[in-house]
């Protein structure tokens, strides 16, 4: 069957047959936010004010929020309430189906990336695309994502267009 | 000693007690030898693992493995290794040998780490036989012999191979046993073998353990051989950066990590009193060891600078040797007209060989413009490199920029904005963004992604208008270029026994936080002061810094305040608030050498042939952390891994999550966390310290921190942990501007609590932990993982818990 | 010999003449030996390379690559080696280090050539190792004695080091050469190394040469040590297909290539008399192997009935080794509770290491249930072998397919057609549709493609049913699986001198049209029978055929009209019209050695040291050809990289187009066929002969003409050159319908053209290429790219050219 | 750019950043034809004889057809006038651009393939995608093949829609 992907933000980040279904609305996020049990926001330093502006909203509406590298300064400075890891070890626990969460309450079933340093970003939703079958990892980063199981296309010459989409996803929650 | 003659007459039957036989030449005699037992020496028994083969080790790598199970990051889904394939191997799916994306990407780390581990013995090898052919003496002429402060010569070659070297002909021994293993893991490698990915991880274990081996064979080679220093402190400093190249001059660069041509540049210029007409720098660790060799080469740059050295012109004549060498050199170098000497077998470039003419003839060849040669005879290096160069400075001008304000200007203004260039940037520079800028007149954007930029040229292959984005940046920054002008402490090589005699109860105490062991690559997120900011901030704190590679040339090229380099600020010792340049990547090997020490001088273990012990004497107790911020090379990785066996964690740059492994811990496992205490008989649960052996970090602000946890060990004492405390929260505070989440797993008593700030964190403990506090006593009554008790005789390993350490204490 | 005592009195000097020196053990005594000097021997003087390093061959290289220039169809138009990666190389793009695409291919085919290489020679060492601790004896207590016949031991370690080898140790002298060079050429693959393909194809053939020197170092240790058969003709016929394996008693089936463990249970079950009790069968090169030495042993299959026996549940116990063994071996035998004894440190699957445990202890822990233990001495292999595989014995029934016929028809009727299989499918076979005739009960598309099936087992993880295709498969050909009884001609090691003073001038001359070395692995396009076919066809024609590994299993499958397999239908002499199995993969070294020794004994060449000057006499004059059908793995690729050395071309599968690099002459270039000619003086333009050193086939039916062009020689006499016309016209003509397009370019005059043809043949070449003839003479006057001098001297090598030959002739 | 791609028929045969433009009509293929200077058509052992009919009838149309494997045996019989070659030694010949071709009249500038050896076809497509920029290859197979510059989609199970697409491409002829 024919399928559309993008061009990754790194030439040649091609990993192989399997390659994040190339999202251009924000719905299927929302709904997949609102299917999941129980979601987790991770949130890396790539990221303008803007950006973090929406991060304190998905925070305001329940989602749990995980800073990582230096963001947590920004996100804490914003006012909002974010746990903090280091990315490599925080997906070494998402591939653990028996870790317990930043809340106790078990391993997360949805994880949205935004703002990791694009190229360490990959290869760690390659991490989850091949090693946790438990975990589906959507990008609504400004950058395609091609390791994540749905990403949103090149926008890093777009905000505006891309500002929308997470506007989008956030009037859906 | 008595001479039988036997029953055919005109056999010889010897018998031998003491002494040495010499003969010049043997000619149609054989000499059968049944054994040649090991000299007995009084040193050290013999320990249980001597030339240790792939499975002899396996045990203590699977200790490692399960606490620090390897974590994947596949970069790519798919094998391609044999024609059964391509496989998908996608959500870990099997080959068509059976084989999954765990055991394969256990596979690929493996073939990095072998690619790795045969540089640098295949580096070692080239060594010593460029020493037999420059020095004209044969090996076991050559003592390994490292000066009075040093008796601990080779401690890596006496606690893999029990061998205690006293020429080079002992270290060419472990150098073939090394050789072996190499080709023992590469067979592994092949369709069809192993299936388990903890395997291909003890293989790669293994391999880093050889390249540590090939690393310090290398090293002491080339110190004994041509007189290199031998770890004496206050070391003179070399000029880094590529302002300090005098333009005025010839200059010749040249390009590797394998001196001896170098070396032999050196003294021709030295011999011809040419000093002040020619200039002799260098990139990357040639640059190190041939300044460790001739106090007058300069280090150009670190890798990243390469191209940007290259194409800025500066170069009169290039000259490379093997190793982290674009493999586009001749393009580049052709560019500007620049002729290449290849001077070693491992990178020919597919030049001519006229290693057999005579140098007149290849001079002029050279001069008549063809693009290089191939001579591999280092003793002819020297001035064919040297005469090229200087007839070449004669004909050219003065060095300017490449490209003309005009072209730059047009340029600039070509650009469309497409992008190309970004996607292209394994850095995600915006180049479009720079250009729009310049055009507008502002070139700083230009002048500050100089330093981002790691000269890679990828953007240069795709840019629609054709830019030359190099020379873009090179123009732009051309003044940061002239002013670029830092200073290196000469490479001292070994870490001295004396040393050690003062350190080693501060390191295993915890009193002395760290030492901290800054190396590896140029391939930062983020440019180059990063290596300085980190350099700084440990040595100001008292923890030992030691560095090498491209880091220690990268950090050199900053100033503080009072406009004083790391180098200038802190004395080159290894002791606590001092940074010492040990050299080259392969003078990492006196890290492990000065780790390995602190057990045998400090604790008075018998390092001979007894690695498992060692290394879980130093996972449990000696606060070593690897920085490698910019680790990009298969060396990289084949270091890492070394380091790792021998219990030392190592942080990398996020780039250096692209390398697929990674060694993360669980700290909420408590099976993983179980370690044996020989004091009370039990097995108990510890911190996770070291939470991780391989970690990449995002950001410098993230890996500050991240570097001062992984100094914690289990055998720190209570002043040791709260000194380490008191900095794993400071650098959070500072870098990350909060209070860290898990300093509380590190508690174990109160006294574990920084003094300043015990009541404070007592409070945290009891609102935030939900711990017991008896405020009375300010004691910790109920809360941390384990007690803490001053005689805590921690071990990882079950043999060494039943039968008990190596220990030389009362000899 | 003269005895001194030196002045410090405890010292000695010792002046040795001729003699020997045995001494049982040294203690405390260091001998220093100036210089050993080689044994002068009179075999002959020391050739130009001894132990050759990277750079020595690299002119013979050049002279082959620039006529075969390396054709590059990348697998992977990206780079993933390092950290500044991933590289989109795509149109020959450079990446971030600089390399091309044309680079990268060639550093890719380098490093598969290095782990064929290190597998080679991993085993060698490995077996000497093993050898010792097996026979108790030193490698120097252990003679290089081929017999009687054979007295040009090891060519290619005379051809290659200069040593002809006397005892084990010499031999380990070459294979600690042979690591060095491994670990040189991967230090070469580091990032920033070479940048031009050139130099990394250079280096693929130095170690396919070294692969060579490795197969044969691991061959003649174990014919030597465990006395295999020394190259005489009439071996016995050994048992071959599952069908050959007797179902009550237990079996034990081993995988791999490395003996010593198998060699443990044969001699297990004859000590212990259980021959009517235990089966002994094998998998791959182990099977040849210790048939050699146990001629009961039988061999179950080659790879690609791996699975097949495995899933058929016909073993008791598996005993793997290393190399070509499933990786998922533990998951297959798992299925079906079969135990793994794992016995080389290559491949351990992640098992407990039980080598030191009681074998009772081991035989008792399988019998638990548990999936299987690492024993790595090959001395208790055969007890706990032997006794878990009669203790499962006893409880088991009769073996029957695994699935039953209910489940059979529920499986087939449970397919959908999703075709998810065929995507992944490397053979491509439409399993949904034999799936679909199943159903409808026609079982025979299903049996058909059993054979066709390399059991790779990627179907099975994508079918969305979770259908067990290996089983159906299974299922279907169960009749055929207990049907399959072929014979294989026992393994017979070297060629004998004494025939190839027989066969040296026919082959030389050209009137044996060819020698055809039919090897490697069996992932053929089409299923197993080609190799019966390709073999018979040239035995039928005169032709030498000899054979190694699994194509020389897979041909003694299939029987002509007659019931006979080619083994019985053919003798198993090195003669034309023959079929002689040499044995395992590492046996293919006595395929370069019989052609080494043509130029040594035919030709009276210096073979010693010399490896340009007889890899060109090769290349000239020895019209052999290397066959490898199903080529796949990364030892094909360095088998075929140390022929192709030699000067002796490889026709591989269309799978093997994958390896990602050819070597593809072009015929219409003039400069590209240049060769001196001794007796003239002169440059001549010669035809393309051979056309291509390697080149995959499409069909079996293209490949039979292919292989038999590639046995022209330009040194060809009128006579042989007819003799090959006529096959390679008539091949042609058999399997592709038509006259060849090119036959005409190897006319020279018309005494080539085969003699019942001829006036034809000159009419076509008057007709078609419009050549002139002299009919009444019946004579070509104008036409050929060059005449025929009978005393046409050929060479590649100006040097040679020159300096003329090395000869032996008249000592 | 979002692009639409097809899943190889090697599931894992995925190059890299540079596929195959999926053909999803004949139409392009003739306009490709018609608009080369020196086209070729290269046929391989995997083809029916319904697919050697159209061969015939492209060879009618005066296109080159050579034949490598066994496939020379098959287009004889049905009388097609077919050059033969061994496919790599060919695909060796059209890498360089100083090749005279079969006529003498130099190197092709569009080749296109059908029926080779699947995965053996696709390395040659791979060899001339990245070493011949004076050739432009496209794939008139029954399989999506990603090496190509264009390709048809998978039709190995609806062989009428792909002999219709065959006859779209002879028509506009
Ligand atoms: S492993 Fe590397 S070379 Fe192989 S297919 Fe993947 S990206 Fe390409
Ligand atoms: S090595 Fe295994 S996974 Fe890799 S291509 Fe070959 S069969 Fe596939
Ligand atoms: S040369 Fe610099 S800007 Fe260009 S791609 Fe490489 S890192 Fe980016
Ligand atoms: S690729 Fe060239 S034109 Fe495009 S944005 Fe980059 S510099 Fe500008
Ligand atoms: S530190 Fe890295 S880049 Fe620098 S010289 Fe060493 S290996 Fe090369
Ligand atoms: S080795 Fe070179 S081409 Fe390969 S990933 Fe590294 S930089 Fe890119
Ligand atoms: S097991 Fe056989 S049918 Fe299945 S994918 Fe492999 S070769 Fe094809
Ligand atoms: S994958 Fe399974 S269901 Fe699909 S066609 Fe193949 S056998 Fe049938």
């Amino acid at each position: 069957m024919p399928r559309t992907i993008e061009q990754p933000f790194d030439a040649a980040n091609i990993p192989g047959p399997k390659m994040a279904m190339l999202l251009e609305k924000g719905k299927p996020v929302a709904m997949a936010i609102k299917k999941a049990k129980h979601p987790l926001l991770v949130v890396g330093p790539d990221v303008t004010p803007a950006i973090i502006e929406r991060v304190k909203k998905f925070a305001e509406k329940g989602l749990t929020v995980v800073a990582t590298g230096n963001a947590i300064t920004k996100l804490s400075q914003a006012g909002i309430n974010a746990k903090y890891s280091v990315l490599h070890e925080l997906t070494q626990f998402l591939l653990d189906p028996n870790w317990k969460g930043f809340d106790g309450k078990g391993n997360y079933d949805l994880v949205l990336m935004i703002g990791n340093i694009y190229y360490h970003g990959s290869q760690m939703l390659a991490a989850i695309k091949n090693f946790a079958p438990h975990i589906r990892a959507i990008a609504i980063d400004r950058y395609y994502h091609p390791n994540a199981s749905m990403s949103f296309g090149n926008l890093w010459k777009k905000e505006e267009e891309y500002l929308a989409l997470l506007d989008e996803i956030l009037n859906e929650l | 000693m008595r001479v039988l003659k036997n029953e055919y007459g005109d056999w010889m039957v010897l018998e031998l007690r003491k002494g040495a036989i010499f003969v010049d030449e043997l000619r149609n005699v054989s000499i059968k030898i049944g054994e040649v037992a090991e000299e007995e020496e009084e040193w050290a028994p013999m320990g249980p693992t001597p030339f240790p083969q792939i499975e002899t080790l396996r045990n203590w790598d699977f200790i490692l493995l399960k606490r620090y199970k390897p974590f994947y990051a596949p970069y790519c889904d798919m094998c391609c290794l044999c024609t059964m394939g391509k496989c998908d191997l996608t959500e870990n799916k099997r080959g068509a040998c059976g084989i999954n994306l765990e055991a394969q990407t256990g596979r690929i780390v493996a073939i990095a780490v072998a690619i790795g581990t045969a540089c640098h013995t295949g580096h070692a090898r080239h060594m010593l036989h460029d020493i037999e052919h420059v020095t004209g003496k044969k090996l076991e002429e050559i003592p390994v012999d490292l000066g009075p402060e040093i008796a601990e010569v080779a401690p890596l070659t006496q606690l893999i191979t029990g061998i205690k070297p006293k020429t080079l002909a002992d270290l060419e021994r472990a150098l073939k046993y090394v050789e072996e293993q190499i080709t023992q893991v590469m067979d592994s490698i092949h369709t069809g073998q192993e299936g388990s990915y903890l395997d291909y991880e003890s293989k790669a274990l293994h391999l880093g353990m050889m390249d540590a081996l090939g690393k310090e064979i290398a090293d002491i080679a080339q110190i004994v051989a041509f007189n290199l220093p031998k770890g004496e402190s206050n070391q003179p400093l070399i000029d880094v950066g590529m302002g300090t190249l005098d333009r005025n001059k010839a200059i010749v660069l040249v390009i590797g990590h394998h001196a001896p041509p170098a070396i032999n540049i050196a003294d021709y210029i030295e011999q011809n009193k040419l000093n002040d007409e020619v200039e002799l720098a260098g990139v990357c660790c040639t640059a190190h060891d041939v300044s460790r060799y001739w106090p007058k080469a300069k280090i150009a740059g670190s890798l990243g600078r390469q191209l940007k050295v290259v194409r800025s012109g500066l170069a009169d004549v290039i000259v490379i040797d093997e190793q982290c060498i674009r493999a586009d050199i001749l393009y580049h170098a052709g560019k500007l007209g620049i002729p290449v000497i290849c001077t070693n077998s491992k990178a020919m470039h597919g030049l001519p060989d006229m290693t057999k003419r005579d140098p007149k003839e290849v001079i002029k060849y050279l001069l008549d413009g063809n693009p290089g040669v191939v001579v591999l005879d280092p003793l002819k290096v020297g001035e064919i490199a040297v005469e090229v160069a200087r007839a070449r400075r004669k004909k050219r001008g003065e060095i300017k920029p490449v490209l003309s304000e005009e072209q730059f200007m047009n340029y600039a203004k070509s650009c469309t904005q497409c992008g190309n260039c970004t996607i292209a940037c394994p850095q995600k520079i915006r180049v479009g963004d720079l250009m729009e800028a310049a055009e507008k007149g502002d070139r700083k954007p230009l002048e500050e992604k100089w330093d981002v930029c790691i000269t890679c040229g990828r953007c240069e292959q795709v840019c629609p208008k054709k830019i030359p984005i190099i020379d873009m940046f090179n123009f732009a920054a051309w003044n940061r270029i002239l002013n670029e002008k830092g200073k290196v402490r000469r490479g001292r090589g070994p870490v001295r026994d004396s040393e050690i005699r003062n350190v080693g109860a501060p390191i295993v105490l915890g009193t002395i936080p760290g030492v901290i062991a800054i190396v590896g690559c140029s391939n930062y997120p983020n440019g180059t002061k990063d290596a300085y900011t980190i350099m700084n901030e440990f040595a100001s704190r008292n923890y030992i810094v030691v560095t090498t590679g491209c880091m220690a040339m990268d950090a050199g090229l900053y100033k503080d305040e009072e406009g004083k380099t790391v180098y200038e600020k802190y004395k080159d010792d290894f002791n606590g608030g001092c940074v010492a340049n040990l050299g080259s990547c392969v003078s990492n090997a006196h890290i492990h050498g000065a780790a390995i020490k602190v057990a045998r001088i400090f604790a008075m273990r018998n390092i001979r042939a007894n690695f498992e012990e060692i290394a879980d004497y130093i996972l449990n107790r000696v606060g070593a952390c690897g920085v490698a911020w910019g680790a990009m090379s298969q060396k990289a990785a084949s270091i890492a891994t070394g380091v790792n066996r021998l219990g030392i964690p190592v942080v990398v740059g996020p780039h250096g999550s692209k390398y697929r492994r990674a060694f993360l811990g669980k700290p909420y496992n408590d099976e993983d966390w179980m370690v044996y205490d020989v004091r009370s008989g039990q097995k108990v649960r510890i911190e996770p310290a070291p939470q991780d052996l391989l970690v990449a970090a995002e950001t410098v602000e993230e890996a500050i921190p991240l570097i001062a946890k992984l100094c914690f060990r289990p055998n720190d004492t209570d002043r040791g942990r709260s000194i380490k405390l008191t900095h794993y929260i400071d650098l959070s505070l500072k870098y990350l501007g909060r209070m860290p989440d898990d300093w509380h797993l590190y508690v174990r008593t109160e006294s574990d609590l920084p003094l300043a700030k015990r009541e404070e964190l007592l409070k945290e403990l009891e609102d935030k932990h939900g711990w017991k506090i008896d405020w009375s006593r300010k004691k910790i009554l109920e809360g941390p993982i384990r007690p803490y008790h001053a005689g805590f005789n921690p071990t990882c390993v079950e043999r060494l818990f039943k039968e008990g350490f190596s220990s030389l204490a009362k000899k």
